[in-house]
C-alpha cells in the first residue's frame, strides 16, 4: 500500500500529462499538421542527441534558479511572485562583477554568483521587509518591484553603462574569465546547471534536515503554530524570502555569465514568472523543481524544432504548452478521487473474502 | 416491533478517506421523536457518519432513509430540504460576518429590492438567542469571539433552522453545566414535540441522562444500538473501546514541599480591541499542585494563556517561574521551563497540514535528541515520535500522513503528548480535553496526576467541571476578568461555583 | 506656474478617468473571485481575450454593442475554462491563472493571423468605436466640464458598475454567499447554499467584466486591436484589487489614483525626468501607499477602542 | 530618392524585373529573429523581404523565432546555420557570441547582420546598420516648418513639436535627437516634447502619450513607437492634427492625420542584400546608410504630399542634398 502510494502521483501525473497531449494533437490537427510528425519534432529538437539535449538542458538551467526561487519563497510562507525582478537584479550584479572586476579566473565566477546571489537577496528582502513591518501582501509588493527592476537596470544599461554604439542597451561583453565554463561545446550547456541542481539538494537536505528548515516549513503551514513552538517568525520570514531571492539572482547570473555574455535590457522573458509555475507544479519541493524546469526547457527548446519542421507557428507551441500546464495543475484532484475508487474496490474485495477488513 | 417509525435509517454505510476506512458497513436506525445517542472513540466515525446523513461527505457506498423514504443526500442543502439540521464538531462559521448573519446565512431576510435586511437579521438572532437561553451579542463579529461563544452561535444557527432532525457533533464539549442542562431542555422539548435528535458527546453522564437509545461505534464499525434504560456507563464504555474500561481512580499522592514554582502577580492584559481583560490577576502554583482556573468563557481565560504562552502583550505585572521573570520572554526561552496546551488545536496546537511526525516534533527542531551533528537524524525522531503515539495510543495511520486527517479526539493527544514530553516544571493546560473520548480524557487525566506527583506545578485552566474536581487541588474561579473565588473542590459543590462562574455569586468579595 | 499646470491640470484628470476604465472593469471582476477566495493572476489573459473578441465581432457586425457582447461571451467562456479548473478539479489557482494567460496571449495572437492574416497590429474602418457621451451642459463648468463632457458611454457605465458590484456584495443574498464562500467555504455549504453555483456564478459575473474592459480596450479607447495590448493592465488590476481590499469602492479609489499616477508620470517626463524612472513611479508609489495602508491598519487593529 | 519619390517598403527595388537564379541551385535563406513576428517592426519587415525575395529570386525561406529567450539564441543560430545558404541574424547584436563561434563552424554560410555593426571580423559575416537620424533630420525640418503654418489645417502658431518613442534606446535617441536638431535648424525657439510609452505594443498608452502632447499645444507628434504607435495615429486622427509615421507608411491608417512616414527602409535593404546574395554580387562588409540607398527617408502618400506646401518639400529635398554630399551632418546618437 505504501508503495502504491508512492507510485500514485508519477502515475497521476502522466495521465494528466496524456491528456494534455491529447489536447495539443487536436490543436496541431485544427492546424492542418499531422501530430506524429509535430510531437516527433518536438521530443527529437528537445532530447534527440547530445546538441539536443544540451539545448533543453541549458534553457532549464535559469528556470531550475528562478523555480527553486520561488519554492523557497513560498515554503517558508513568502508569496514571491517577484523572481524576475530578483533575476534581473541578480544578473545586472553579475554582469557588473564580469565586465569590471579585474579578478583572475577562478576568483571571477565565485564573486560574480556571489554578487548575484545578494542583488537578488536583498532586493528580496523589501517585501520581506514591508511584510513583517507593516504587514503589506507580498504579492502586490514583490508583483510591482518586478516592473522596478527591469525598469531600473534598463536605466544601467543604456546611460551609466551603456556599450558604446550598441543600438540597444546593454553592457559590453564580460571578460572571457568570466564565462562559465562549457559542459558540451557548440552550445550553451554550462556548468551553472551543475550549480542549479547541487543548490536543488542543498535547499532539499536544509528543509528536510536542519531546525531552520523545519522552522520555515512549518511557517509557510501555519504562522501561528510556529510562533508557538517557538519560531522566530519574523527572523525566519526574511531569511527565507532572501535565500528565495537570492537563488532567483543567480538565475539572472547564470543567464548573464552562461549564456548572454553581457546584459541586454529585458534580458528575460519571464523565466520569473515560469518559475512560479515550475515551483507551484512541483509543490514547492526543491527536488521537484528540477524535472519540471527541464520539461519547461524541453518544451522551449523542442518547440523551434516543431516549429521547423511544421507550419505550427510559435504561438501555437505556446498554446500547447498552456494546455499541458493547466493539466499537470489539476493532477491532485484526479489523484484523490483515484484512490478513494481503489479503497473502495479493496474493501468490496475483502466483503466478498468475507473478512470485515478492518 | 410492528409500526415504529424511524426519522433515519442508515444501512451498511462505507466511506474511504485515501486509503483509511471511517465507516465500514455502519447501520443505524434513529426512530421518530427519541434522542439518539452516538458514541465511540475517537477516529470511531461518529463525525463521518453524521456528515454523511448530513450531505456533507459523499458514503463511498451504503443507503439512508429519512422518515421511511430512501434518498440521496447530495448536498447539505438537500438535507436541509429534508429537515435535517446539524451542529457541526468543527464550527462552520464565517469568521469576518457578524453572529446574526452567520446565524442567518443562506436563509437571509430580504426587503424591497431583494435587499438583504440586517435590522431583521439582527432581531431574529437575538430572539431565538433569548429564546434558548444561549447569551450572545448578534452584532459582534465571529472572528472576536471565544470558542466557548462560537459553540453557542454554532448552536444557535442550527435551532434556529427548525429541523425536524437535528444533529449535534459534541455540542457540551465547552458549553457550563447551566448551559448543559439549558440545552438539554431545549433537546428534551423538541422530542417532545416530536422532532428527533442525533447526540455525539464523550460525556457518558449526558448520555444517560438525556438520550432514548445510544449506537456505538468502534473503529469505524456499528457495535449496535442499546436502550439506554438498559445500559449503564461501565458497559457503554466497555462496548466503545473493546476491552473492559478499567478505570483506575486517580489517586493523589499528598503534597510534602510547599514550594512555590509557578507564580503570577498583579497580571494585566488587553485583547485586540484594547479592552482590559485579565485586571490585576494573581496566583500561586506550588511545586506538585495542580490548580485549576476555573471560569465561563470569555472571563478571560483565552487571555491568561496567551498571555502566558507569551502571545498577549502584557501591560502590567509579573510571571515568575522560580522567582525569574517571564513576562517579557519570548516564546521560545519561555518553553525551556513552561509547556503549553493551548485551547485552540487547530490553529495554534497543531500544523494541520504538517505530518503527525513533524506535529510531535515541534519545539524539539533545535534540540539534540533528535539530530546527528547539525542535522535531523530520522531514525532517532521517527523512534521519540513513534513512542509518544505508542504511549498516548493516538490512533493514526501513519508518523507521515496529515495531522488534518485524524479525528479531533487524536488530534488533541498529539498537543498533549508533545507537551508533557519535555518533562519541564511548569504545565499551562487549557482544556486539555476537549473533544476526547473518556479512554483518551481518562489517560490525559492519569498524565498531569503523574505530571503532579512528579512535582510539576500545573496550571489548569478549564470549564469542564468534572474535569475540575477530578484534577484540581485549589481552584480560582475567574469572572469578568477578575478571580471572584478560591476553593478547594471538597469545600464547595458543583452548583455553587457554578453560581460564582457566572458571576451571581463573588462579585462583593472582590469589589 | 506652467510646470504645476503641467502635472495637475484638468486634461491630467479626463485622461485619468479615460486610463482608469479598462483598469476598472478588470479590477471590478477581478474583486468578485478575490472575495469567493480565489486568487485570479490569469486577468491579463482574460483581459486580452476581451480585447480580441471585442474587436473580432465588432469588425464583422460593424456594431458596437455587437463588439461589447462578443468581447463579453468569450471572455467569459475563458473564465468558465479558468473556473472548471480551479472549483472543480481543484488545480491550483495560481497555476492555472498563468496557464490562462498564456492561452489568451498564444489564441489571440494565432487568431489574428488566422482570420485577418496578419501579425501584430491590425486596424479596419469597419469597426465601430464605442461612442462618447457629450453632455452639452457640462462644458459650460469650467473644470469638471473639461473633465466630464466627451467621455465615453463606458467611463460612465464603469462608475455605474461600481455602485452596482458593491451592492450586489454587500446586499443582495448571493454577495453575502460569495463573501462567506471566500471566507468559510464550509461555512456556505453547510447552511445550505450550494457552494459550486456560488462560485461559478462569481466566475462567470467576473468574466463579464473582464470581456467589458478588454473590448473597451480595443474598440473603446482605441479602435484597433494590437498584439499582447493590454500590455500588463491585468498585472495593475490585481494591485488596484489588493490595494482596495476588494472592496469595489475602495478598489475604484486605487483605481482612479493608479491611472492618476500613471498620466502624472507620463508627464513628468516633460519636465526632464528620464523616462525609465518617470516609469517606475506608478509602480514605486503602489508600493508606498500599499505600505502606508496597510501600516495603519496594523496600529488601528492594535488600539481600536470599543 | 529625393522625398515623395522614396517608393513604400521595397516594392520596385534593383534587380526585381524577373524572377532569376543563380547557378540554378534554389538559394535557402533563413530569418533568425530574437524575437516573434508580430513587432510591427524590424521582425515583419525583414518577413516582408523575404516574401518579396521568393517571389522575385525564387529563393527559399525559414523564419526562426526566438521569442526573446536568450537560452535558445544559441539553437536558433545553428539551426539557421545548418542547411542554409544565408542567415539574416535579426538582430545581430542579439546573436554577438553566439555568431562569433558559429560563423567558424560553417565558413561557406553568408551570414547577413542587420541594425548594427558587427564587432566580430568575419569574411562570411556582413553588417548593416541605418541611419535613421537622416531621415529624422529632414523630418525635423518638415515639422519645423509646417507646426507655424496656421493656414494648415489644425496647426497651431506654437512653436512646439511632439515625439513619441517606444523605449528609451539609443535607436530611439537616434530618431529623436537629428528630428529636433532639424527642427531646430528651421527656428532655434522650437521645442520638441518626447515622451517614452515605454512598451513596444501598448498603443493604448501610446495615444494617452500623445494626447498628452497635442494638450501640451503639440500639432505634429512624430513616433518612433512600432506597436505603441498606432496609438499615436489613432490620437491624432481623432484630435485632427498630425503624426509623421515611422518604419513603414503609416497614411492607410489615417490619410489626412499622417505629414508623411519617416521610412526605416528595412525590407528595401534586406532585399537588396538577398538579391545580391542570389546574383552572387559582392557586397560591402559593412553598410552604414541612410538617404543615399533609400534605406531611411521622408516618403508621403500621393493625396497627402499634393496638400504639402512646395516650399517644404524644396527645403526637405535640399536638405536630403545636403546630407548626402556631407554639407549638413546629422547627430547620430548611435556612435
Ligand atoms: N477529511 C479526512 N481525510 C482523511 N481522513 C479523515 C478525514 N476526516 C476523518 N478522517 C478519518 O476518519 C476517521 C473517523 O473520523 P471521525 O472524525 O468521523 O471520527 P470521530 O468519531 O468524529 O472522532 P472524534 O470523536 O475525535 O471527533 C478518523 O480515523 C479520521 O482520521
Ligand atoms: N442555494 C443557492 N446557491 C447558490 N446561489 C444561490 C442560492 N440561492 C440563491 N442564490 C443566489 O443568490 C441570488 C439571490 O438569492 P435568492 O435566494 O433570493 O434567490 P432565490 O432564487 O429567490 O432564492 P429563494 O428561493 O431563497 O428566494 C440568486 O440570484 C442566486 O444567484
Ligand atoms: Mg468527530
Ligand atoms: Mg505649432
Amino acid at each position: 500500500m505504501k508503495i502504491f502510494r508512492k507510485l500514485l502521483l508519477p502515475f497521476i501525473s502522466l495521465c494528466a500529462f496524456l491528456v494534455s497531449l491529447v489536447i495539443g494533437t487536436v490543436i496541431i490537427l485544427l492546424n492542418g499538421d499531422n501530430p506524429l510528425v509535430a510531437y516527433g519534432a518536438l521530443i527529437e529538437g528537445a532530447f534527440n542527441g547530445m546538441s539536443n539535449l544540451a539545448g533543453t538542458l541549458s534553457s532549464a538551467t535559469p528556470l531550475i534558479f528562478t523555480g527553486l526561487g520561488v519554492a523557497v519563497a513560498f515554503k517558508g510562507g513568502m508569496a514571491n511572485i517577484g523572481a524576475e525582478g530578483q533575476l534581473y537584479m541578480g544578473g545586472m550584479a553579475a554582469a557588473l562583477v564580469g565586465v569590471y572586476l579585474p579578478l583572475p579566473g577562478f576568483l571571477l565566477i565565485p564573486v560574480a554568483l556571489l554578487a548575484a546571489f545578494l542583488a537578488g537577496g536583498l532586493y528580496g528582502l523589501i517585501p520581506a521587509t514591508l511584510k513583517i513591518k507593516t504587514g503589506t501582501n507580498e504579492v502586490v509588493t514583490t508583483l510591482m518591484l518586478n516592473y522596478v527592476a527591469i525598469l531600473f537596470t534598463s536605466y544601467l544599461v543604456n546611460y551609466p553603462f551603456k556599450a558604446p554604439g550598441a543600438p540597444l542597451g546593454m553592457t559590453v561583453n564580460i571578460q572571457k574569465a568570466a564565462r562559465l565554463p562549457l559542459l558540451y561545446p557548440g552550445s550553451r550547456f554550462n556548468v551553472g546547471f551543475l550549480l542549479a541542481i547541487a543548490a536543488c539538494i542543498l535547499v532539499a537536505v536544509m528543509f528536510r534536515y536542519t531546525g531552520a528548515g523545519y522552522e520555515m516549513r512549518m511557517l509557510g503551514r501555519n504562522s501561528i503554530f510556529s510562533k508557538y513552538i517557538g519560531v522566530d517568525v519574523n527572523a525566519r520570514t526574511l531569511q527565507c524570502m532572501f535565500l528565495g531571492g537570492g537563488f532567483a539572482g543567480i538565475g539572472g547570473a547564470a543567464l548573464v555569465l552562461g549564456i548572454q555574455y553581457r546584459f541586454v535590457q529585458n534580458i528575460s522573458p519571464g523565466y520569473g514568472f515560469d518559475g512560479l509555475t515550475i515551483a507551484l507544479m512541483a509543490g514547492f519541493s526543491a527536488i521537484g523543481v528540477i524535472p519540471m524546469a527541464i520539461l519547461f526547457g524541453a518544451l522551449r527548446s523542442g518547440g523551434l524544432t516543431m516549429e521547423l519542421a511544421t507550419s505550427v507557428p510559435s504561438e501555437l507551441s505556446k498554446v500547447i504548452q498552456a494546455v499541458i500546464i493547466l493539466f499537470m495543475a489539476a493532477q491532485v484532484s484526479f489523484s484523490k478521487y483515484f484512490t478513494e475508487f481503489m479503497t473502495g474496490l479493496r474493501h468490496r474485495r475483502e466483503k466478498k473474502q468475507g473478512t470485515g477488513g478492518s | 416491533m410492528p409500526n415504529i417509525e424511524y426519522a433515519v435509517e442508515m444501512t451498511d454505510v462505507c466511506k474511504n478517506y485515501g486509503l483509511l476506512q471511517a465507516n465500514k458497513d455502519v447501520n443505524i436506525k434513529v426512530i421518530k421523536g427519541e434522542i439518539h445517542a452516538i458514541v465511540g472513540e475517537n477516529g470511531a466515525g461518529k463525525t463521518t457518519l453524521t456528515s454523511i446523513l448530513y450531505g456533507l461527505v459523499a458514503p463511498s457506498s451504503g443507503n439512508v432513509k429519512v422518515n421511511g423514504r430512501p434518498v440521496k443526500i447530495s448536498s447539505p442543502k438537500a438535507a436541509i430540504a429534508l429537515g435535517i439540521g446539524m451542529v457541526h464538531q468543527h464550527f462552520k462559521l464565517v469568521p469576518n460576518f457578524t453572529v446574526a448573519e452567520n446565524i442567518c446565512l443562506g436563509q437571509e431576510p430580504l426587503k424591497s429590492l431583494r435587499r438583504v435586511d440586517k435590522k431583521k437579521m439582527i432581531a431574529h438572532a437575538r430572539n431565538i438567542s433569548e429564546k434558548y437561553g444561549l447569551k450572545v451579542d448578534p452584532e459582534k463579529k465571529v472572528c472576536d469571539l471565544s470558542v466557548g461563544l462560537l459553540q453557542r452561535v454554532e448552536i444557535l444557527k442550527a435551532l434556529s433552522r427548525g429541523a425536524d432532525i437535528l444533529i449535534l457533533d459534541e455540542p457540551t464539549a465547552v458549553l457550563t453545566p447551566l448551559e448543559c442542562q439549558e440545552l438539554f431542555k431545549v433537546l428534551r422539548g423538541m422530542s417532545e414535540q416530536g422532532k428527533t435528535v442525533l447526540l455525539i458527546t464523550h460525556k457518558l453522564k449526558e448520555v444517560m441522562e438525556v438520550s432514548h437509545h445510544i449506537t456505538v461505534l468502534r473503529r469505524g464499525l456499528t457495535m449496535g444500538t442499546v436502550k439506554t434504560s438498559d445500559t449503564d456507563e461501565h458497559r457503554l464504555a466497555g462496548l466503545m473501546m473493546g476491552r473492559e474500561a478499567d478505570f483506575v481512580p486517580l489517586e493523589k499522592k499528598p503534597q510534602e514541599e510547599e514550594k512555590i514554582t509557578f507564580s503570577i502577580r498583579g497580571l494585566q492584559v488587553r485583547d485586540s480591541f484594547n479592552m482590559i481583560k485579565l485586571k490585576d490577576i494573581s496566583l500561586d502554583v506550588k511545586a506538585g499542585e495542580i490548580l485549576t482556573v476555573a471560569g465561563v468563557e470569555g472571563n478571560g481565560q483565552s487571555e491568561l494563556v496567551e498571555a502566558l504562552m507569551g502571545f498577549a502583550h502584557i501591560e502590567q505585572g509579573q510571571v515568575l517561574v522560580d522567582g525569574e521573570d517571564i513576562a517579557h520572554q519570548d516564546v521560545r526561552s519561555r518553553r525551556k521551563y513552561c509547556s503549553f496546551i493551548p485551547e485552540d488545536r487547530m490553529k495554534t496546537g497543531l500544523n494541520l497540514a504538517a505530518s503527525v511526525h513533524d506535529n510531535l516534533l515541534g519545539g524539539r527542531q533545535r534540540s539534540p535528541e533528535i539530530r546527528r551533528g547539525p542535522f535531523f537524524d530520522y531514525k532517532k525522531s521517527s523512534r521519540l515520535a513513534a513512542d509518544l503515539v505508542e504511549k498516548f495510543n493516538i490512533k493514526t495511520a501513519g508518523l507521515d500522513i496529515e495531522a488534518s486527517s485524524l479525528s479531533g479526539g487524536n488530534q488533541q493527544k498529539i498537543v498533549v503528548a508533545r507537551e508533557m514530553s519535555f518533562g519541564n516544571k511548569v504545565l499551562v493546560v487549557a482544556q486539555p480535553s476537549r473533544g476526547v473520548d473518556i479512554g483518551a480524557t481518562n489517560f490525559i487525566h492519569e498524565q498531569l496526576i503523574a505530571a503532579r506527583n512528579a512535582g510539576r506545578a500545573v496550571l489548569l485552566i478549564s470549564t469542564d467541571l468534572d474535569e475540575v474536581y477530578a484534577l484540581s487541588d485549589r481552584i480560582h474561579v475567574l469572572f469578568d476578568g477578575k478571580i471572584v473565588g478560591s476553593f478547594t473542590p471538597d469545600s464547595i459543590s458543583q452548583q455553587e461555583i457554578g453560581l460564582y462562574m457566572t458571576g451571581v455569586k463573588g462579585l462583593e468579595g472582590t469589589a | 506656474m506652467p510646470f504645476l499646470q503641467t502635472l495637475f491640470g484638468p486634461e491630467v484628470f479626463a485622461a485619468a478617468l479615460r486610463v482608469m476604465v479598462p483598469l476598472l472593469l478588470v479590477s471590478l471582476g477581478g474583486l468578485l473571485t478575490k472575495q469567493a477566495g480565489i486568487e485570479n493572476i490569469g486577468l491579463e489573459g482574460l483581459m486580452l481575450i476581451g480585447c480580441f473578441s471585442g474587436f473580432v465581432v465588432n469588425y464583422y457586425t460593424s456594431s458596437w454593442i455587437a463588439g461589447l457582447i462578443g468581447g463579453v461571451v468569450f471572455t467569459t467562456l475563458t473564465a468558465l475554462l479558468f473556473g472548471v479548473f480551479v472549483i472543480s478539479l481543484r488545480a491550483h489557482e495560481i497555476v492555472t491563472g498563468v496557464a490562462i494567460n498564456m492561452l489568451g496571449l498564444g489564441v489571440t495572437t494565432y487568431l489574428l493571423r488566422a482570420i485577418f492574416g496578419v501579425k501584430g497590429a491590425f486596424t479596419d474602418p469597419r469597426v465601430q468605436g464605442i461612442p462618447t457621451l457629450d453632455i452639452g451642459f457640462l462644458k459650460e463648468i469650467p473644470v469638471i466640464g473639461t473633465i466630464f463632457h466627451k467621455q465615453s458611454i463606458m467611463v460612465w457605465i464603469g462608475l455605474a458598475l461600481v455602485f452596482a458590484v458593491h451592492f450586489m456584495l454587500y446586499h443582495t443574498r448571493f454577495g453575502y454567499y460569495i463573501r462567506a464562500a471566500g471566507e468559510n467555504p464550509q461555512a456556505l455549504a453547510t447552511s445550505g447554499v450550494s457552494l459550486l453555483r456560488t462560485l461559478y456564478m462569481t466566475v462567470l459575473i467576473h468574466g463579464v467584466l473582464c470581456g467589458l474592459g478588454g473590448a473597451y480596450l480595443s474598440t473603446g479607447y482605441l479602435t484597433q486591436y494590437v498584439e499582447n495590448m493590454s500590455a500588463g493592465r491585468g498585472f495593475i488590476a490585481m494591485a488596484a484589487i489588493a490595494f482596495g481590499g476588494a472592496k469595489p469602492l475602495r478598489v475604484f479609489f486605487s483605481a482612479i489614483l493608479f491611472a492618476f499616477v500613471e498620466s502624472l508620470s507620463s508627464r513628468l517626463q516633460l519636465v526632464q525626468v528620464p523616462s525609465y524612472f518617470a516609469l517606475m513611479v506608478p509602480y514605486v508609489v503602489t508600493i508606498v501607499v500599499l505600505a502606508v495602508t496597510s501600516w495603519r491598519e496594523k496600529q488601528k487593529s492594535k488600539t481600536r477602542v470599543i | 530618392g529625393g522625398s515623395g519619390s522614396t517608393p513604400p517598403a521595397g516594392t520596385t527595388a534593383t534587380g526585381a524585373t524577373e524572377p532569376t537564379q543563380a547557378g540554378g541551385t534554389v538559394k535557402k535563406v533563413a530569418m533568425v529573429c530574437s524575437g516573434s513576428l508580430g513587432d510591427n517592426g524590424i521582425f515583419d519587415m525583414g518577413a516582408e523581404a523575404l516574401k518579396q525575395a521568393k517571389a522575385d529570386f525564387g529563393i527559399e525561406y525559414e523564419i526562426l523565432e526566438g521569442k526573446n529567450d536568450p537560452s535558445l539564441y544559441y539553437d536558433l543560430l545553428l539551426k539557421g546555420a545548418q542547411g542554409f545558404d544565408m542567415v539574416i541574424v535579426n538582430p545581430g547584436y542579439q546573436f554577438e557570441s553566439y555568431l562569433e563561434e558559429v560563423a567558424d563552424q560553417y565558413p561557406d554560410t553568408y551570414f547577413f547582420y542587420p541594425d548594427g555593426i558587427s564587432p566580430v571580423e568575419k569574411d562570411n559575416i556582413y553588417s548593416i546598420s541605418y541611419r535613421e537620424h537622416e531621415g529624422s533630420y529632414v523630418a525635423g525640418v518638415m515639422a519645423g516648418m509646417m507646426t507655424t503654418r496656421t493656414d494648415f489645417p489644425g496647426i497651431n502658431d506654437q512653436k512646439t513639436l511632439g515625439f513619441v518613442g517606444a523605449v528609451d534606446t539609443p535607436t530611439i535617441q537616434n530618431f529623436l535627437q537629428a528630428y529636433e536638431q532639424g527642427a531646430k535648424s528651421i527656428d532655434p525657439d522650437i521645442k520638441v516634447l518626447s515622451l517614452i510609452v515605454g512598451d513596444h505594443n501598448d498603443p493604448a498608452k501610446g495615444k494617452e502619450l500623445a494626447l498628452t502632447l497635442f494638450d501640451q499645444g503639440c500639432d505634429i507628434v512624430y513616433q518612433a513607437a512600432s506597436g505603441s504607435g498606432n496609438g499615436v495615429t489613432e490620437a491624432a486622427k481623432e484630435r485632427k492634427l498630425y503624426t509623421i509615421g515611422v518604419d513603414t507608411d503609416k497614411s492607410p491608417l489615417a490619410p489626412d492625420n499622417v505629414m508623411g512616414s519617416m521610412l526605416k527602409n528595412v525590407t528595401k535593404s534586406f532585399y537588396d542584400a538577398i538579391g545580391i546574395f542570389v546574383e552572387g554580387g559582392t557586397m560591402e562588409k559593412v553598410q552604414y546608410e541612410g538617404l543615399a540607398k533609400g534605406w531611411t527617408g521622408m516618403y508621403f502618400s500621393p493625396e497627402f504630399k499634393a496638400k504639402m506646401p512646395a516650399d517644404v518639400l524644396d527645403a526637405m529635398t535640399k536638405t536630403e542634398e545636403g546630407i548626402m554630399n556631407g554639407s549638413i551632418t546629422p547627430v547620430d546618437a548611435k556612435s
